[in-house]
């Protein structure tokens, strides 16, 4: 099983990658661009095989581990 | 098994008397990996074959010499039964490709190749060239470049105290990018490759194998089917973490008496790991590779023995001392594995999943590595100095405004602020001035280190080019007071196979070893990287001159910057005005033209010895060489680290006042002192031409008449050109 | 006086903060490998600089849920003062020890340069040695040194007065260009509610040897040897 | 019009961080974790309107700025 997390500042932090990319995005010449935003993508393996149980596992290493709840938030998709 | 056909040949970069060669010390077709670690042997990377006959005529010995080159790094004598163990070593096609990881990678080899020998990276170095600032890719190589190797260094917590960076056409599509490490050891505690010890455990350290840089040019090879490509990234990643633990766990095993002999994985990994162990050993090794650790599964014989994954290391160790090893490295949680033995066959026997995959004599494979005199003519003169160029000159404190914020001579300050270079704490001399200075921790001992070339030096003669480069690096590792010791040095050029590049290098090896000679200053360690050329267009002659210094005492360490108002600023060497192949013909007057500045060993060496004489006297209180753009672009970089003014005389009669402030005669120094008439006095006796041009003073610049320049403005032009330029990146820079 | 140095891996100043410590104190800390999570009472424990676990997902996060840590917060909340210098900084706020969070510099680069810091308060053991709104020259030497806080969490820090050095100009000034990562209010430092948790950014065991060019750092190590011995 | 971008690292190529996760995870006592992979995730606002045209200009700007195709692949997503 695997699962697929997303990692995204929360609304109000200020996100300088994300601003860097909007602004080098104009450079290149992209009309149009708004609000850039850049989060992390993180997939783990599970050996687990029932999906509650993996999603609930998985929710616990975001909260130990995987995201800063001062400033982070984040999703899970469980797939397969 | 496939056939061993003419194309496979040829895509493994062998010729075919090269394989006739080998078929025939094998006396059979070899295998598929067998063919792939031939390849890898007898590249140009790993064989030297275009360039290991002129290497030998570079000086490698001297007292102080401990081990030269042949090993990892070179080694010396620094007293106090103190080593210093240091080389540089290329990293410019990766970087060009894939400039964060490229660069990152490149420090993180180079730092490998230190540790190996059982000393602790204590300063890190690099030597950076890029194409025309106009040209569309160089921001973005230079953001890449310079975050990789502070990325990688900062990690590791090594601090990057110096380098140089260049930017010409000419590297347009080919960037350089030479890291150099420096390293502390125990004099009496060097660690070599040479495996010995029959029944000795050959030990794999580090990260798991991947599927990383695989010798591309077997990509095609049908063996792999549809996906090779995509399962062959040539680009590593680099990962400093583990590498920091790699280098504790390895220095706390090198404190016990485990270790027989060891060799970092570098280009060629396993391959050339276990080979150059054997060779220099003269044993033979049997390697069981479903041993080795793997990070993907279905690896083949072939590819674990190319792998070029980093962060490994390969060790002979006491087999009784096994345990004790692995449990250092579960320490540091790191793969350890045996994966070997050594043996008394002096072959080389990788078996994997119960079938023997190569089985080599070791010997042969070494000694009859082919070797070629590549044919080489002497570089033509180059055009001579437009009859012209001083009839256009502009007035001096403008060419002075326009060279200081050129994008040779502006302050570097945006790329050595990326770099950690205090972490230790024992950084003396910060970038920024002549050479670095760190501090042999816990002693009053100083390291001094510097690189340097000027490639279009080089280009223009690359005798005189070969020469200058040493005379500069000596002249640096001076002007902050130490003793020049050793060199290391990294030969970058374009493609051998045409005589004009191998001329260019064949001079500047008898340049190189003309000077170092004269300065006893022997080569102890080096890298040569060629085929630095892209649609037929070379890359100017690049020898970078990496070179290391010692001061007794740090407290001597001298630096660029005015001290105080008042003081008398000397010109030590003589001044004749030489232009051609100047930064001034080339920025100024818009012309790379004329021959490069002369370089006399007997006056460069005299001039030396008198500067290191007044540091240690304590006879002046601030000390510059003269360089790019001659004295006046020295005086004003003396004036902007001190934050205080001078006032030059004008240019004496009979020399043109551009001639006279932006010639780049060598073997010169900028000193101020408070009693001219004793340096007078103690030149005159050394023989050693001196001429006071000015005094210190005053919050700006004022030449030969002219309305002075105000050092604020001159220090805003000098610090915003790189800044500027870079801020115009059209993207974040790809970090870890 | 009696300090440990937490070492995790890929510390990298460890040994620099604790010869610093070691010239004010006159004699070694005590080195604590991150898996040695009983070692001796000391009087004062110190995060030291560096990029534990490679600074991987974000600087600090794996370091603070190291085994060590668990004991490092236990003797913290009995009051044993804490240093974090730079990632030890990091680790603290991963770790809950101080509020906030250590992002990205706004610049995006790696940033090391001597920056001046302003002394906000000289009630604490870390810097009563020095003048309340002295300046010091420091070295800064990160990636992620971007101070972020609420806003409510802000208030709380200044009406506390538990912002400990602020970047200024040379003059004293808060300016946003004397700012070298963009941090919230241009904080450089901060305490716990009760001033024995100090987590700054820069490094005051970096200029604390006349002959490295600066001593502006000492007074914090010599303070600390005063208070605690 | 929002665009969610993926750039993750080709297959093969070493991933320091995802590794250096799964050991976190596994030191936290998270059993069953295989492999973890980091990757990048990037949300780009566009005044495009027309999805076929917004994913066209979001390819350009991922070959040309978001990734680097010697290392990283990238998958491209349109919103709304
Ligand atoms: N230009 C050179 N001058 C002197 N020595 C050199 C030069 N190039 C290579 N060497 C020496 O040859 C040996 C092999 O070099 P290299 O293959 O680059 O080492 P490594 O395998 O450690 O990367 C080293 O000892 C190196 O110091
Ligand atoms: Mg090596």
């Amino acid at each position: 099983m695997k699962a697929r997390v997303h990692v995204t500042l929360k609304k109000g932090v200020l996100d300088p990658q994300g601003q860097a990319i909007a602004h080098a995005l104009g450079t290149l010449g992209f009309a149009g661009v708004g609000d850039v935003r850049q989060g992390k993508y993180i997939e783990i393996e599970l050996a687990e095989t029932d999906r509650a149980t993996a999603r609930a596992r998985v929710e616990k290493m975001c909260a130990q581990l995987l995201a800063n709840p001062v400033i982070e938030d984040y999703a899970i998709e469980i797939a397969e | 098994m496939s056939a061993i056909t003419p194309a496979l040949v040829a895509e493994h970069g062998l010729t075919p008397e090269e394989y006739a060669r080998f078929r025939g010390f094998l006396g059979r077709d070899p295998t598929l990996t067998e063919l792939g670690i031939v390849s890898v042997m007898w590249s140009e990377h790993c064989s030297y074959k275009s360039s290991k006959r002129w290497l030998r005529l570079l000086p490698t010995e001297a007292p102080w010499v401990i081990c030269g080159p042949g090993e990892n790094a070179g080694v010396v004598d620094i007293g106090d039964g103190r080593a210093v163990v240091f080389k540089m070593e290329s990293h410019n096609h990766p970087s060009f490709i894939e400039p964060y990881q490229g660069a990152a990678t490149g420090v993180g080899g180079i730092m490998r190749d230190v540790f190996t020998m059982g000393a602790r990276p204590i300063a890190n170095m690099n030597a950076l060239r890029f194409g025309d600032p106009a040209h569309p890719k160089t921001r973005h190589l230079v953001a890449g470049v310079v975050a990789g190797i502070g990325g990688y260094g900062n990690c590791m917590g090594v601090p990057t105290v110096g380098g140089e960076c260049n930017f010409h056409p000419a590297y347009n599509g080919n960037i350089l990018v030479n890291a150099m490490t420096v390293g502390l050891a125990p004099a009496d505690r060097i660690f070599y490759s040479a495996a010995a010890g029959v029944g000795n455990a050959v030990v794999y350290v580090g990260s798991k194998t991947g599927r990383d840089g695989i010798h591309g040019a077997t990509m095609a090879s049908a063996e792999f089917g549809a996906d090779a490509e995509a399962k062959r990234p040539t680009v590593q990643v680099g990962d400093p973490f583990t590498e920091k633990l790699l280098l504790e766990a390895c220095l706390e095993l090198m404190r016990t008496d485990a270790i027989v002999a060891i060799q970092d994985m570098g280009a060629a990994g396993l391959t050339s790991s276990s080979v150059e162990m054997a060779s220099k050993g003269g044993v033979g090794i049997e390697l069981d590779l479903d041993r080795v650790p793997v990070r993907e599964t279905g690896m083949t014989p072939y590819e674990i023995m190319l792998s070029e994954s980093q962060e490994r290391m390969l060790m002979v160790i006491r087999p009784e001392r096994a345990e004790l090893a692995r449990a250092i490295f579960d320490k540091w949680e790191l793969d350890f594995a045996i994966v070997g033995r050594i043996t008394d066959t002096g072959r080389l026997v990788v078996r994997m999943r119960g079938a023997v995959a190569a089985d080599i004599p070791v010997a042969p494979l070494v000694a009859e590595a082919p070797v070629y005199e590549r044919p080489w003519v002497r570089s033509p003169a180059p055009p001579p100095v437009p009859a012209d160029a001083l009839a256009r000159a502009p007035a001096i404190d403008a060419a002075l405004r326009r060279l200081m914020g050129s994008p040779d001579l502006a302050s570097r300050r945006w790329i050595w602020e990326q770099y950690d270079h205090m972490v230790m704490g024992d950084t003396v001399g910060r970038p920024g001035g002549d050479a670095a200075v760190v501090r042999i921790h816990g002693t009053r001992q100083g390291l001094a280190i510097t690189t340097d070339v000027t490639p279009r030096y080089c280009q223009a003669d690359p005798v005189e080019g070969g020469r200058q480069a040493v005379a500069e690096a000596w002249r640096n590792l001076t002007a902050v007071g130490a003793t020049p010791l050793a060199v290391t040095d990294n030969m970058n050029f374009g493609n051998p196979e045409k005589p004009e590049i191998m001329g260019q290098f064949v001079g500047c090896i008898e340049g190189m070893s003309e000077a170092c000679r004269a300065l006893d200053f022997p080569v102890v360690s080096g890298n040569v990287s060629l085929y630095n050329e892209t649609m037929g267009k070379a890359i100017l002659p690049t020898p970078a001159i990496g070179a290391i210094g010692t001061l007794p005492d740090i407290s001597f360490a001298m630096t660029v910057g005015f001290k105080r108002d008042g003081a008398r600023i000397v010109v030590i060497g003589a001044t004749r005005g030489h232009l051609g192949a100047s930064l001034w013909l080339r920025e100024i007057a818009g012309a790379e033209a004329g021959p490069p500045p002369p370089v006399d060993l007997a006056a460069e060496r005299k001039a030396g010895d008198f500067v290191r004489g007044l540091i240690r006297d304590g006879r002046i209180d601030a000390c510059h060489d003269v360089a790019d753009g001659g004295l006046l672009v020295a005086v004003a970089e003396m004036a902007l680290a001190g934050r205080i003014g001078a006032v030059l005389d004008p240019a004496p009669a009979g020399l043109h006042p551009a001639a006279w402030f932006f010639g780049e005669d060598q073997g010169r120094y900028l000193v101020t002192t408070g009693d001219a008439d004793l340096l007078a006095a103690r030149a005159a006796a050394a023989g050693v031409p001196v001429m006071v041009i000015g005094r210190t003073g005053g919050s700006s610049l004022t030449v030969d008449g002219a309305p002075p320049i105000s050092l604020a403005d001159l220090g805003t032009i000098h610090e915003s050109w790189l800044p500027g330029y870079m801020a115009a990146e059209a993207g974040p820079v790809q970090t870890e | 006086m009696k300090a440990a140095v937490i070492v995790f891996p890929a510390s990298n100043c460890d040994r620099d903060v604790a010869v610093a410590l070691a010239a004010s104190m006159g004699r070694d800390p005590l080195m604590v490998w991150h898996r040695d999570a009983d070692f001796p009472a000391v009087d004062l424990i110190v995060l030291p600089g560096g990029f534990s676990y490679g600074d991987y997902l974000r600087a600090g996060a794996m370091a603070a849920r190291s085994p060590v840590m668990a004991e490092v917060i236990r003797r913290a909340r009995r009051g044993v003062p804490v240093l974090g210098i730079c990632n030890g900084f990091q680790i603290l706020t991963e770790a809950g020890l101080l509020p906030g969070a250590l992002m990205r510099n706004a610049g995006l680069a790696f940033v090391c340069r001597d920056v001046h810091i302003r002394v906000e308060t000289t009630d604490s053991v870390f810097t009563r040695r020095y003048a309340k709104g002295a300046i010091l020259r420091i070295p800064v030497a990160h990636h992620d040194g971007n101070y972020f806080a609420d806003r409510a969490t802000l208030e709380a820090l200044e009406g506390d007065g538990r912002i400990a050095f602020r970047y200024v100009e040379p003059d004293g000034r808060v300016t946003a260009a004397a700012n070298p990562n963009g941090a919230a209010r241009n904080i450089a430092g901060i305490f716990n509610t009760t001033r024995t948790v100090l987590g700054l950014m820069p490094h005051p065991e970096r200029l604390a040897d006349p002959l490295l060019g600066g001593t502006d750092g000492r007074a914090m190590f010599d303070g600390l040897v005063e208070a605690l011995a």
